[in-house]
C-alpha cells in the first residue's frame, strides 16, 4: 500500500468536501444578495460586514429551531430522509477534475479524488438516489397532500433525469469515454478552425447537448421555473413542509449543494473545466460555476413557474425527442469524422 | 483474509441482511428501503468483480427507476389498508421454509464440488484496460457480437412502455364537459336579452384606428366611446369543449 | 479462503434467491411478492457477473445488462397490473385475486 | 336551563368520498391563511386527480359590518370607513361614497376640487393596479415583479402622502369639496411620476407580455364569454376582458371624465391573459387622464363650497364671524339633514363598479347605506372559471379576478 499516495488523495479530498460545503453555506449568501440586487434591493447586509456571516446566523437559527416529529409520522424514515438527500448531494463532486496532476512537497498529488471509468454515470446514479430523499420524506410525514407533493416532485426529479443523461450521450460520443479527466483532457487540445485557435469546448460542437443539459439540471434540482414542489407546498404541500429546524436545513441546503455540484459538472462537461485562455488552473473552474450559478439565481427572478403538466409535457414530448435527435446527429457526425459513413 | 475478500463478505452480508429485511418487513415501505439497501450493496460487489457499468446501471435502473416506481405504486395505493402482516397459512410457510432450505442445501453442494471447465477468456483484465475501461470493453463486445439482442430489447422496451401507458391510462375526468351556450344579451346597457340563438357573435367591424395593441400575438379592441361596440359582445372563438 | 474465489460470490446469489423465492411463496402483499422477484432478479445477475469476472469474458456481463433491461421492462407492466388490480379491487392482497379462478 | 356548551364540530379539513368505484374524489381546503389568496378568502376544492370538479369560496373571515355601522354614523363621519372596504385603493372608495352623498344632497364640489378628485381617483387606480400586477405575478412565480411594482406604487404612496397626510387609509375627500389647501409642489411631483412611469411599465411588459411561460400560465386559463359575464354581473376589467363595452366613466361620466380623452381596452378571448392585458392598458390610460387634469385644472378658485348648511365652514371664517361659528357648532354636534329619498351613484373603481346607494329618512344618520363593491361581484366567477381547471390554475385566477378581501366581506 502506498501510503504517501492514500494519503494524499485523502488530504485532497477532505479539502474538497469541506470546500463544497463552505460553497454551499455561502451560496446562500450569494443567491441572497443577487436576488435583491436583481429586485432593486440591498439584501443581507447586517451580520458581520456586508452581511458575510449571515449563513453563520441562519445556521445558528435553524439549530435553535424546535425539530418537530408528526405525531404518526413513521419516525426512523422521517429522521432518515433528509440525511439522505443532504449526504449524497456533495458525493458527486469526487469525480470532478479540479486540475492536472501537481507535485506537493515532492508528492506526486493528482487534483481528482476520484478518475473512476463511468464517472458521469455515477453522478447520475446519486441524481437517481437524491430522489428517496423527496420521496421517503414527503411519506414519513404522514400527511396525505406532502406524500403527493412528494410523488409529483419525484416524478419531474425522474422524467428530467432521463433527458439529462441522454443529453450528455452527444458529449460521450465526441470524446469517447465517460470519464470527467479523460473528457478534460479531450476539450484542452484546442481546434484550429480556419486559422483560429478554438477552444474545442463541447459548449461549441454540443450546443444542443447543452441547452438540454442545462434545463434538465434545473429541473433536476427542482430550481427556478420548475420548483412546482416548492410552490406546490402552497396548494398541495411539498415535501418537506412538515420538516423544521436543522431536519429543514438538510434538504434546504442538499439542493444548493446539487446546484453547486451541477454547475461544477456542466462547466467540466461543456465549458472545459480547468482549461482557460491564459492560465489553466482551478479559478478558471470557479469562474464557470460561478456563471452557472448565476444563470439559476438569474432564472428564479425573472421566469415564471411552470404548472405541472405542462412541466412534464415539456420533458416527455419536447426535451426528449431533442435528445434523442441530439445523439443521432452527433453519431452520424462522429462516424462521418471517422470517415466510416 | 485478503482485504478484498474482506469488504465482499461484509457487502454480502449486508446484502443478505436487508433482503431478508425485505421478506420480514411488517410495512411494504420499510421492505422497500431494505431492497435499496441490498441493490446498493450488490453493485457495491460489482465494482468488486470489475464491472463498474454493471453497477452505475444497477443502481440508475434498479434503485433510481424501478424501486422508485415500486415506492410510488405502493403510496399509490393507499398504505393503511394493507392486508396483516403474513397473512398466508402457517403450514404454508413452514412448508416453504424448509422447501427453501433444502434447495439451499443442494445449491451449496453443487457450489462446493465444481470443477471449473472452459479455458478463460480474452477478456483478462489487462486486456479491459489496455481498451480503456470496463465501459469501453463492455461496448465493444456488446455490439459486436450482441447487436440483435440489443434490437430486440430496444423493442421490448417499447412495447412494456406502451402496455404500461395502456394500463395506466386514467379514466377522463368528467370535465367542462357542458357548452356554456347561454342566450347573449345585447349590450346597449344590459337592458334586455332578444339575442336571436344560433346567432355567432363575431369581432365587430372595427374602425382602422381602433385596433391597437399588438400584445403578444393578441390584440385588444380600444373602444373609443360608451357606445362602441354595442351591437353585439366581442367575441374570439366560441369555446367549445 | 484469502483469494477471492468464484465460491464466494455463488453463496452469495445463492442466499438472495433462496429469500426471494421465500418471500414470493411466504407473503401475501403484491408488491412485496413484486420486490422479491426484483431481488431473485438481482441474485441471476450476481452470478453472471461473478462468472464473468471468474472467466475474464465480458458475456456475463452483457447478459446482466440484458437481465437488467428485461427485470426494467417487467417492472413497468406489472405494476400497471398492479395498479390497475388495486383500483379496481381496493387491495393488494393476493388471496382476492381469484377472479379467474373457479 | 342549562346552558349546555355543544362540543364544536370539527371543521371538515379533507375527507374523500368516493364518487364511482374507480374514481375517489379529493376535497382540499385552501385558505383562509393561504400565501395567495390575497387576504382571508377561503376555498373549498373538490378534486378528480389533477382536475378541479368544484369550488366554492368561502368568505366573511374580514367581515366588519362596515353598512350596519353606517347607520349608526352621521354622514361625514363615515367617511373614514370607505377607506378601510378597498384598502388598496382608498381615495376611489372615498370618492364613490362623498359623490353620491352630494347627489343626495343635490350640491356638487367647486371645479378645482372635482379636478383634484378625478386625478386622486385615477392615482389610486394605478396604485391599485399595481398591487394587482405584483401579486398575481408573484403567485405565478415572477418573483421581482412584485418588488418592480411595489417601487413604483411608493412613488404614489408618497404622492397621496404630501396630500392628505396618509399614504393607505387616505380619508382625503369630503363632502363639497377638500377643505385643505393643494401643496404647492404636488403638481410637479405627480408629473415626475407621470414621466417615469410609462418606462417602468415598459419593464413589467418585457418581463411578462411576450415570456413563453406566462403566455403558458395564463393563455387559455379561466375563459369567461361575454353572455356569462354579463350574467354574472361582472364589472370592471374581468367584464371588459371578455370584450363586453361597459366604462362607468363612459356609460355614466361623473366628474369631468366627459371632458377627458381616454379609450377603454377591450379583451377579445376573455382568459386570464386577456385581462392582464386590459389593466396593462387602464394603467397607461390614467396616466393620459391624469395629465390631461393637470393641464386643464384651475391653478386657483375654491376648493370647498361655500355657504351651504350641508358643509363644514372654512376654520379661518370660524373664530371671527359669530354666524359661522354657529353654523360649525350645529355641523359638527348635530351634522346635517339631508331630503328624504333615496339615492345610488356608481363610479368605475380599479376592480370595478363601485356603487353606493343610501336611503335617507331626512335624519342626519342614513337609514340604509349599502355598498356595491366590485370585487364581491366578481369573485362569484371564480368558481364558474375553476371547473375544469388544473389545481396549479386556482391561483392564477383569484389572481385575474383581482379581489381585495377587506371589500368582498366589508
Amino acid at each position: 500500500m502506498n501510503w504517501a499516495a492514500f494519503l494524499s488523495n485523502y488530504i485532497f479530498a477532505f479539502i474538497v468536501l469541506n470546500v463544497m460545503l463552505g460553497l454551499m453555506a455561502y451560496m446562500t449568501y450569494f443567491e441572497r444578495k443577487v436576488l435583491a440586487a436583481m429586485q432593486d434591493r440591498v439584501g443581507p447586509k447586517r451580520t458581520g460586514p456586508f452581511g458575510l456571516l449571515q449563513p453563520i446566523a441562519d445556521g445558528i437559527k435553524l439549530l435553535a429551531k424546535e425539530d418537530i416529529v408528526p405525531k404518526n409520522a413513521d419516525r426512523l424514515v422521517f429522521l432518515v430522509a433528509p440525511l439522505l438527500s443532504f449526504v449524497l448531494a456533495p458525493l458527486s463532486a469526487a469525480v470532478i477534475p479540479f486540475g492536472g496532476t501537481v507535485t506537493v512537497f515532492g508528492q506526486e498529488v493528482n487534483l481528482y479524488v476520484a478518475d473512476i471509468n463511468v464517472a458521469v454515470l455515477y453522478v447520475l446514479a446519486l441524481g437517481g438516489m437524491g430522489v428517496y430523499g423527496i420521496i421517503l420524506g414527503g411519506y414519513a410525514s404522514a400527511n396525505r397532500y406532502s406524500l403527493l407533493g412528494a410523488l409529483r416532485s419525484a416524478a419531474q426529479v425522474i422524467s428530467y433525469e432521463i433527458v439529462l443523461g441522454l443529453s450528455l450521450v452527444g458529449v460521450f460520443i465526441l470524446s469517447g469515454t465517460l470519464s470527467l479527466v479523460q473528457i478534460l483532457e479531450a476539450q484542452q487540445q484546442p481546434l484550429s478552425f480556419g486559422g483560429v485557435q478554438v477552444p474545442n469546448w463541447y459548449i461549441l460542437s454540443q450546443p444542443l447537448g447543452f441547452v438540454l443539459f442545462l434545463i434538465a439540471a434545473v429541473a433536476e434540482t427542482n430550481r427556478a421555473p420548475f420548483d412546482l414542489p416548492e410552490a406546490e407546498s402552497e396548494l398541495i404541500g411539498g415535501f418537506h413542509t412538515e420538516y423544521s429546524g436543522f431536519r429543514f436545513s438538510f434538504f434546504f441546503l442538499a439542493e444548493y449543494i446539487n446546484m453547486i455540484a451541477v454547475s461544477l459538472l456542466a462547466a467540466t462537461l461543456f465549458l472545459g473545466g480547468t482549461d482557460g485562455p491564459i492560465a489553466d488552473g482551478v479559478w478558471w473552474l470557479a469562474a464557470k460555476a460561478a456563471l452557472f450559478l448565476f444563470f439559476y439565481i438569474w432564472l428564479r427572478t425573472t421566469l415564471p413557474r411552470f404548472r405541472y403538466d405542462q412541466l412534464m409535457g415539456l420533458a416527455w414530448k419536447v426535451l426528449l425527442p431533442l435528445a434523442l435527435i441530439n445523439i443521432a446527429l452527433t453519431g452520424l457526425i462522429r462516424l462521418w469524422g471517422l470517415g466510416l459513413l | 483474509m485478503s482485504a478484498e475478500v474482506l469488504v465482499f463478505d461484509i457487502l454480502g452480508a449486508i446484502a443478505v441482511l436487508a433482503a431478508a429485511g425485505v421478506v420480514l418487513a411488517r410495512n411494504p415501505v420499510h421492505s422497500a428501503l431494505a431492497l435499496v439497501v441490498s441493490f446498493v450493496n450488490v453493485a457495491a460487489i460489482y465494482v468488486i468483480l470489475r464491472a463498474e457499468f454493471l453497477a452505475a446501471a444497477q443502481i440508475i435502473v434498479y434503485t433510481g427507476a424501478i424501486l422508485v416506481l415500486v415506492l410510488f405504486v405502493i403510496m399509490l395505493v393507499d398504505p393503511d389498508n394493507l392486508p396483516e402482516f403474513h397473512g398466508g397459512r402457517p403450514v404454508q410457510r413452514l412448508l416453504a421454509l424448509i422447501l427453501g432450505l433444502a434447495l439451499l442445501g443442494e445449491v451449496m453442494a453443487a457450489i462446493l464440488t465444481r470443477t471449473i471447465v472452459g479455458q478463460p477468456g480474452p477478456w483478462s483484465p489487462q486486456a479491459v484496460a489496455a481498451v480503456g475501461g470496463n465501459t469501453q470493453a463492455l461496448g465493444r463486445v456488446l455490439y459486436s457480437g450482441y447487436v440483435l439482442p440489443i434490437q430486440v430489447t430496444a423493442v421490448l422496451l417499447l412495447a412494456a412502455t406502451i402496455g404500461a401507458l395502456v394500463l395506466a391510462r386514467p379514466d377522463t375526468p368528467r370535465v367542462r364537459a357542458l357548452v356554456r351556450d347561454t342566450a347573449t344579451i345585447s349590450l346597449a346597457h344590459p337592458r334586455g336579452s332578444e339575442m336571436a340563438n344560433g346567432v355567432e357573435p363575431a369581432l365587430p367591424a372595427l374602425a382602422a384606428g381602433q385596433l391597437k395593441l399588438e400584445a403578444g400575438e393578441r390584440t385588444l379592441v380600444m373602444a373609443k366611446s360608451g357606445d362602441d361596440f354595442l351591437d353585439q359582445p366581442v367575441w374570439g372563438e366560441r369555446h367549445q369543449s | 479462503m484469502s483469494e477471492l474465489t468464484a465460491t464466494h460470490f455463488l453463496t452469495l446469489s445463492a442466499a438472495l434467491f433462496i429469500i426471494g423465492m421465500l418471500g414470493v411463496l411466504i407473503r401475501r402483499n403484491v408488491l412485496v411478492i413484486f420486490m422479491c422477484i426484483e431481488l431473485m432478479f438481482n441474485a441471476v445477475n450476481v452470478s453472471f457477473i461473478g462468472f464473468a469476472w471468474e472467466q475474464h469474458s465480458l458475456v456475463g456481463q452483457t447478459f446482466a445488462l440484458f437481465i437488467i433491461a428485461v427485470a426494467a421492462a417487467e417492472a413497468v407492466v406489472g405494476l400497471g397490473i398492479i395498479m390497475a388490480l388495486s383500483r379496481r379491487l381496493d387491495t393488494v392482497d393476493i388471496d382476492q385475486v381469484h377472479e379467474l379462478r373457479e | 336551563m342549562s346552558l349546555e356548551i355543544t362540543e364544536p364540530t370539527p371543521v371538515i379539513i379533507s375527507e374523500e368520498r368516493q364518487v364511482s368505484d374507480t374514481r375517489r374524489e379529493l376535497v382540499l381546503n385552501m385558505g383562509p391563511q393561504h400565501p395567495s389568496t390575497h387576504g382571508v378568502l377561503r376555498v373549498r376544492l373538490t378534486l378528480e386527480g389533477e382536475t378541479i370538479t368544484g369550488c366554492d369560496p368561502v368568505i366573511g373571515y374580514l367581515h366588519r359590518g362596515v353598512e350596519k355601522l353606517g347607520e349608526s354614523k352621521r354622514y361625514a363621519q363615515f367617511v373614514p370607513w370607505t377607506d378601510r372596504t378597498d384598502y388598496v385603493a382608498a381615495p376611489s372608495n372615498n370618492l364613490g361614497y362623498v359623490l353620491t352623498v352630494e347627489k343626495l344632497l343635490g350640491i356638487e364640489a367647486p371645479e378645482r376640487a372635482q379636478y383634484w378628485r378625478m386625478i386622486m381617483a385615477e392615482l389610486a387606480r394605478l396604485a391599485s393596479h399595481l398591487v394587482w400586477l405584483g401579486t398575481h405575478a408573484l403567485d405565478i412565480g415572477a418573483l421581482s415583479m412584485s418588488l418592480y411594482c411595489f417601487r413604483e406604487r411608493e412613488m404614489i404612496l408618497d404622492i397621496f402622502e404630501k396630500f392628505c397626510g396618509a399614504r393607505l387609509t387616505t380619508n382625503m375627500m369630503e363632502i363639497g369639496g377638500f377643505s385643505r389647501p393643494i401643496p404647492p409642489d404636488l403638481p410637479d411631483m405627480i408629473r415626475d411620476f407621470l414621466a417615469v412611469f410609462p418606462k417602468r411599465q415598459r419593464e413589467y411588459e418585457d418581463m411578462l407580455s411576450a415570456n413563453p411561460i406566462w403566455l403558458a400560465r395564463t393563455r387559455g386559463v379561466g375563459v369567461i364569454e361575454p353572455d356569462v359575464a354579463i350574467n354574472y354581473g361582472l364589472t370592471g376589467a374581468c367584464l371588459r376582458g371578455s370584450g363586453v363595452n361597459y366604462d362607468v366613466r363612459k356609460a355614466q361620466p361623473y366628474l369631468f371624465y366627459d371632458r377627458v380623452d381616454f379609450e377603454v381596452p377591450l379583451g377579445t378571448h376573455g382568459d386570464v391573459y386577456d385581462r392582464y392585458l386590459v389593466r396593462m392598458e387602464e394603467m397607461r390610460q390614467s396616466l393620459k387622464i391624469i395629465q390631461q387634469c393637470l393641464d386643464q385644472v384651475p391653478t386657483d378658485g375654491p376648493l370647498k363650497l361655500a355657504e351651504s348648511n350641508y358643509v363644514i365652514p372654512p376654520h379661518d371664517t370660524v373664530l371671527t364671524t359669530a354666524e359661522d361659528m354657529q353654523r360649525h357648532f350645529i355641523w359638527v354636534i348635530k351634522g346635517f339633514s339631508p331630503p328624504k329619498g333615496e339615492v345610488y351613484l356608481a363610479i368605475e373603481h380599479s376592480k370595478g363598479e363601485l356603487g353606493h346607494y343610501i336611503v335617507s329618512d331626512g335624519s342626519p344618520i342614513p337609514y340604509r347605506l349599502r355598498i356595491r363593491t366590485p370585487d364581491f361581484v366578481n369573485l362569484q366567477s371564480l368558481p364558474y372559471m375553476a371547473e375544469g381547471a388544473m389545481l396549479a390554475d386556482v391561483v392564477a385566477l383569484i389572481g385575474t379576478i383581482d379581489i381585495v378581501l377587506g371589500s368582498v366581506d366589508r
